[in-house]
């Protein structure tokens, strides 16, 4: 949709001075807000539920790892700033760069969830229920309680989904580098940029959120 | 000025950068971005499915009304859903099982949702509040062709084996969540599937009409002189946008349970099933308001123009759409009464859902004083929506017994509650969905219904409908519970078999008659009277373009002085007043061209 | 073919009083809806297109829409805090000194646990019948209701009780039968394809009956 | 980017998911293979061929079996003159021992065996399976059977076989098959929870479930050197090697005793997560 920034241009209404694109971001990610709260809701419920298939945390989980992995997520906002500010003062050069550093960040945060999950999987810490009785970890019911089924389930399905968001953000990001490779971004007309933004911000936000409730409470 | 130029201009390029020239075909018709023939489309593809789930629909009454006795005909599906037997085919409970799931699913999620807001989103919105186009056309083009696939896949369900899912629309876990409790693999995982990508598709939708709604409204297009069809519209967007990602969260954790094993519903490794309702029923609610908000809107425009009178209340019209939508997320408990939910809840929840019972009230009580003195012109649409008024005060009326409850606890799960909601869905939704279509066919088509054959067919579906549904509070009441493949297994449900039998053959008309509707549509496509661009002589703007109108609808930027519904004002000779008249002190603006206009 | 709007009998404590809630709701709906739907057909015969006739121009009065959004409110007001009490009784006030009994749904039975002759669950007096349910008249009996696979819905249609079992958890329910006799246990919620069978049934006895029954049940067991 | 491409990704989106909904579509139940294969000749020579002469004997105290309690089913307590009982344990007068299900598990190398045309038939009559335990050929047709017009419920648990759970409300029958071997499938009607059966899938013809005198004969198999298995649900597997020679039966017995009742039962191929050895099974107690 991004090209459509120039097209649909500001509303007729008076006062309103947000544009179509902004607009629809904004709105679309108020839908991801409950999209999240969905899922983090069944976390909490099914952890109120059954606190016995949760570990405490950091014995299953790597919390200095994934910390950095925060840290990275969070320098990749920063950056993305900094892109937007550049084009904001007409920056192409800058633009491009920070876009580049942004996708960086990005993509190594996808990695490192990467190793992260082989890991753990290694480990025999999965999202299967059966596999939790195969091996005698991990079974609420006996042994020591490294978590249970519902541990897994949950844990990679909300990692899961907002490093997915994350890849369709790096992805959509290297469509908005292309387009500014192109110079189709200028101080008047940044759109693109500023919902891409938008976008990432977000996606930070909610990892912040994952992070505080999945690994340090 | 220099605003309005600028805003003007902007605002042709949003509607047509693509109107210099005729756009080919496929463009045209099968990739068209443009909201009226992505109206068109979701219409065509949603009447189908009305008729699929009609089809759906008769096939169970024939269970109901003839148990266990062999269908006429039913030799031709195939063995697992009607067994061959020496006497002829007879169905089986899981086929059974899944005409109950997918005349459900297919009715509320394919046919009355896409009618009203793909429909009647698509066609009204831009047209109504004088918009060029959606906000976002190529978005809008990409929601229509997200719905359809999703639709396919829901038919091909019925094609795998194991057959289509069975779990009822509701797909409660753990019966939904593993194939063992059903004998549907393939199928529950597809309906799982279809209704997603049917979310994205209603996302995208609902993203579209938020924004066009906040930032394409014409100059002078204030929030309250905005058509009660548009606001029901946007306040349904608002609904879908925030209620569609919390059901599709659910449908990615039960098909997890399904395909990867997970256990988020499956109480043996200590899943939650109610956790399913409570994020199916927060989603639901919402959803069941989706279906009948716009259904209200339509019927408001309809009523106020037909009745030549200004909408009785438009500003608590208004705030009851929004009361509706706010109250409606906090009484999704209300289907759970029985669940096993701590009973202070379930009192809770009956306040609340007692309390989303006025402004319903408000809007019927408007709507009569809206006939109340008025100039009715008795024609099809204006029938299609006096039916909807008072089959809706049914609707309403029925859920006072469940919202109670200590009654609820007798009907819950009985055919009163399948009364009910066809009463909503039905007699609601869907004689407003005829009165909208037939109402703004000639907008749509360049020509009025047939309005003899419209007549004749409303008259047959509105007798046939109550014959058939009314009852159903009767069998309800006398313990007759739904979803039941073969209710005289009990023995004292044994004496309702006549008023089954009696309903079945009530639907049998009652679908046939739908033909007629059918006929008069194609009938007039080509042969009907041809429209002005003003039939009804009513006060919208899309009233004031050519029927149908070209790209980018208005040739000029339309300014608004007033409100939709000032019938019979005294300020005008004739019996309308036009949005975009001027008023008589103040001289109309020299009137500003936009490109595809010059 | 019966069109009546009037419940079956119920032979439960609290069935007269869900009933009679039912009865006022059925009056207050009643009324409301023979007005309304009265006054529309009265104003469409009445206000229908004639030559000459112009609607008057009116958008409305507030003190008439402010009191027809006081009146239903205090309506249903009224009958929540009527509803309420009912409700109360039947799913939380679990009287004292109840007959317990374990019933188990399963796909497509119920299998009712009785407590022995001396009257505790858990003891090896305990026994197990399929689809029948046996209670005395005049004493409250309490099932602990659970399920072996997915969800079902124990449904007593003369003693006004429905309550899901749900899998993984157990859920009290509770009734007092008033007169003995033969009445109808069911399954309310979709389970599956054997959904339709899984009925049963529940036998009323008077106490003195009851024991006989229990003791004799027990001595087959052995 | 211009609006074609756009539209068309749909477009193909849409074909994509027609089509994957079609394949899903296009598999036939579990009918495939069975009747339709081609029989094609026998590689055993029957001039050569030998047999096998099995005879299953329990020794010990006879467990007691339940009645079955079918009141809550009047058509089919009608049907029996008697109260019938489980069929877990079924001891002929001799001490026969019967509903062992006795196959070839080694030694026919990598021979293959025409599919039989002839289907096995699980009849459903008087709310009891019929018979309680049979065998079948891969891919071979089975014919479940509903002779007591009430609803039953057919509901299959294997573990390497495609499950699968179908209802009769009817008198009718039903034609399924099973494509790879596995022994022994759990049958289990939910609608009267006392019906069970066991059906035994082999990849040859050489199986043969005992009546109640015990006694089982596998006919035909080419000369060579065996493991013969007998599985019994309550008392697990026995195995033993036989070796057939031209022309010749050879007598092999099965004691199973008392001492077994309880012992591990292997039902299903392996892979089990439930059961740390890896194999499912049925703990009776």
């Amino acid at each position: 949709m991004t090209t459509h920034a120039a097209a649909v241009g500001r509303a007729p209404m008076p006062g309103m001075e947000v544009y179509n694109l902004k607009l629809g971001m904004w709105v679309f990610l108020l839908s991801e807000v409950m999209f999240f709260t969905g899922l983090i809701g069944s976390y909490i419920i099914l952890r109120f539920a059954h606190p016995e298939h949760f570990a405490q945390p950091g014995v299953v989980l790597n919390v200095p790892l994934t910390a950095f992995n925060t840290f990275i997520l969070i320098c990749s906002s920063v950056t993305m700033v900094k892109a937007f500010a550049a084009i904001e003062q007409g920056d192409q050069k800058g633009l491009k760069r920070w876009l580049l550093a942004t996708i960086a960040l990005g993509t190594l945060f996808v990695g490192v969830q990467v190793v992260e999950y082989t890991v753990l999987a290694s480990e025999g810490f999965v999202p299967m229920a059966e596999a939790y009785h195969a091996i005698g970890r991990g079974n609420p019911h006996d042994g020591p309680a490294l978590g249970g089924p519902l541990y897994g389930a949950t844990f990679y399905t909300m990692t899961g989904f907002h490093g997915t968001h994350v890849t369709i953000g790096v992805l959509c990001m290297w469509f908005v580098l292309w387009r500014a490779s192109k110079g189709a971004y200028t101080a008047q007309s940044y759109g693109g940029v500023e919902i891409m933004g938008l976008y990432w911000h977000f996606v930070d936000l909610v990892w912040i959120i994952l992070f505080t409730i999945v690994y340090l409470i | 000025m220099s605003t309005t130029q600028h805003d003007m201009v902007n605002r042709a390029e949003a509607g047509g950068h693509h109107d210099h020239h005729e756009p080919p075909f496929i463009r045209k018709y099968i990739f068209s971005t443009d909201h009226k023939t992505i109206a068109k489309q979701f219409m065509f593809v949603s009447l189908f499915f009305l008729v699929v789930g009609g089809l759906l629909a008769t096939l169970m009454r024939w269970q109901l009304g003839f148990p266990s006795q062999p269908m006429p005909g039913g030799g031709v599906f195939p063995d697992a859903m009607m067994a061959p037997t020496p006497g002829g085919a007879i169905m089986l409970p899981e086929f059974y099982n899944s005409l109950v799931t997918m005349h459900g699913t297919i009715m509320i999620f394919f046919a009355i949702m896409p009618l009203l807001v793909g429909l009647f989103g698509n066609l009204l919105i831009p047209l109504q509040i004088g918009a060029p186009d959606m906000a976002f056309p190529r978005l809008n083009m990409a929601s229509f062709w997200l719905a359809v696939p999703a639709g396919i896949l829901m038919l091909a369900s019925f094609a795998v084996e194991g057959g289509a899912a069975g779990a009822g629309w509701t797909s409660y876990a753990p019966l939904s969540a593993s194939g063992e409790y059903t004998g549907v693999y393939l199928g529950q995982q597809l309906w799982l599937v279809s209704l997603a990508v049917l979310g994205f598709s209603s996302l995208a939708g609902a993203v579209n009409y938020i924004s066009t709604v906040i930032n394409m409204r014409a100059p002078g297009m204030t929030w309250f002189r905005i058509p009660l069809a548009t606001w029901a519209l946007f306040i349904t967007a608002v609904l879908v946008l925030l209620a569609m990602p919390i059901l599709a969260g659910a449908l990615i954790m039960l098909l997890f349970d399904q395909t990867i094993g997970t256990a988020f519903f499956l109480p043996e490794f200590d899943g939650e099933p109610l956790l399913w309702q409570h994020l199916f029923w927060f989603f639901g609610h919402p959803e069941v308001y989706i279906l009948i908000l716009p259904a209200m809107g339509i019927a408001s425009e309809v009523i106020s123009n037909r009745a030549r009178k200004p909408i009785f209340g438009y500003h608590s019209m208004v705030l009851a759409i929004i009361a509706i939508a706010f109250l409606g997320w906090i009484v999704w408990g209300h289907h759970m009464f029985q669940s096993g939910m701590n009973p202070m809840l379930g009192t809770s929840f009956m306040i609340s859902t007692m309390a989303i019972a006025v402004p319903s009230a408000i809007k019927t009580f408007n709507w009569l004083a809206t006939l109340w003195k008025g100039d009715l012109h008795l024609d099809s649409p204006m029938l299609y929506a006096i039916a909807f008024v008072s089959l809706f005060i049914i609707g309403g009326l029925s859920g006072v017994y469940m919202a109670s409850t200590p009654v609820d606890v007798y009907i819950h799960d009985t055919y009163f509650i399948v009364a009910h909601i066809h009463y909503v869905l039905f007699g609601g939704s869907l004689f407003a969905i005829f009165a909208g279509i037939t109402f703004w066919y000639p907008k749509m088509f360049g020509r009025l219904m047939n309005e003899r054959l419209n007549k004749i067919h409303f008259l047959l579906t509105f007798v046939f409908y109550n014959l058939v549904f009314w009852p159903m509070h009767n069998l309800g009441l006398q313990g007759m519970m739904r979803r039941i493949y073969d209710f005289t297994q009990y023995e004292y449900l044994q004496p309702l078999q006549p008023m089954n039998r009696f309903i079945t053959i009530c639907v049998f008309i009652l679908v046939a008659s739908q033909s007629l509707y059918a006929i008069s549509f194609f009938w007039s496509l080509f042969k009907g009277e041809k429209a002005t661009n003003n039939p009804w002589n009513s006060n919208g703007l899309e009233w004031t373009v050519p029927s149908p109108p070209p790209h980018g609808n208005f040739a000029e930027m339309p300014v608004v002085y007033r409100g939709p519904y000032e019938y019979s004002s005294p300020e005008s000779d004739t019996d309308f007043l036009p949005q975009t008249t001027p008023p008589r002190d103040r001289p109309a603006p020299a009137p500003v061209p936009t490109p595809q206009g010059a | 073919m019966n069109w009546s709007w009037m419940l079956p009998e119920s032979f439960s404590t609290f069935g007269g009083e869900v009933d009679a809630i039912y009865y006022v709701i059925l009056w207050v709906t009643g009324i409301v809806f023979v007005i309304t739907e009265g006054l529309l057909v009265y104003f469409v015969v009445r206000y229908r297109h004639k030559e000459g006739r112009k609607a008057t121009f009116d958008h409305g009065s507030t003190r008439v829409e402010v009191a027809w959004t006081l009146a239903p409110l205090f309506i249903v007001i009224g009958l929540g805090v009527a509803s309420k009490g009912v409700w109360d009784r039947m799913k939380r006030d679990v009287p004292d000194g109840a007959l317990e009994m374990i019933v188990t749904a399963q796909q497509f039975e119920w299998h009712a646990t009785y407590a022995g002759a001396d009257g505790v669950l858990g003891t090896d007096d305990d026994f197990t019948l399929v689809n029948e349910l046996h209670a005395p008249e005049d004493r409250p009996v309490l099932v602990y209701l659970r399920s072996n696979d997915v969800l079902h819905s124990f449904f007593l249609p003369e003693m006004r009780v429905k309550q899901d079992a749900v899998p993984g958890q157990e859920i009290r329910a509770w009734f007092e039968a008033v007169q003995p006799g033969d009445y109808t246990l069911g399954c309310a919620e979709l389970c599956g394809t054997g959904h339709t069978t899984m009925n049963g049934t529940l036998t009323v006895h008077t106490q003195a009956d009851y024991d006989t029954w229990v003791a004799g049940q027990v001595a087959q067991q052995q | 980017m211009s609006e074609r491409p756009f539209g068309t990704r749909y477009a193909l989106v849409a074909v994509a998911l027609l089509v994957a909904a079609g394949c899903g579509g296009g598999e036939p139940g579990g009918e495939a293979g069975g009747g339709e294969a081609a029989p094609m000749e026998s590689p055993v020579d029957p001039a050569t061929a030998g047999h096998v002469s099995a005879a299953v004997t329990f020794s010990g105290t006879a467990p007691t079996t339940a009645p079955i309690n079918m009141s809550s089913e009047r058509v089919c307590a009608e049907k029996h003159a008697t109260q019938p009982t489980e069929q877990s344990f079924v001891a002929g007068p001799n001490g026969g021992l019967a509903n062992v299900f006795v196959y070839v598990r080694e030694g026919l190398g990598d021979l293959q065996f025409p599919t039989p045309s002839a289907a096995v038939v699980l009849d459903q009559d008087g709310c009891v399976y019929d018979p309680h335990v049979l065998g079948a050929q891969v891919g071979q047709s089975l014919t479940i059977r509903n002779s007591d017009g009430i609803l039953h419920n057919i509901k299959a648990s294997p573990s390497e076989n495609r499950p699968f759970n179908v209802s009769q409300p009817v008198n009718m029958d039903t034609n399924r098959s099973f494509s790879v071997p596995e022994v022994m499938i759990p049958v289990q009607c939910d609608v009267h929870s006392w019906m069970n059966a066991y059906i035994g899938v082999v990849e040859h013809p050489y199986y043969a479930v005992s009546d109640a005198n015990g006694s089982v004969s596998l006919e035909g198999l080419p000369p060579g050197d065996y493991v013969v298995e007998a599985w019994h649900e309550r008392y697990g597997t026995m195995s033993t090697n036989v070796t057939v020679a031209t022309g010749q039966t050879a007598e092999i017995s099965f004691e199973f005793t008392d001492e077994m009742a309880g012992s591990y039962v292997p039902i299903g191929a392996p892979i089990d997560l439930f059961h740390p050895d890896g194999h499912r099974g049925v703990d009776h107690p």
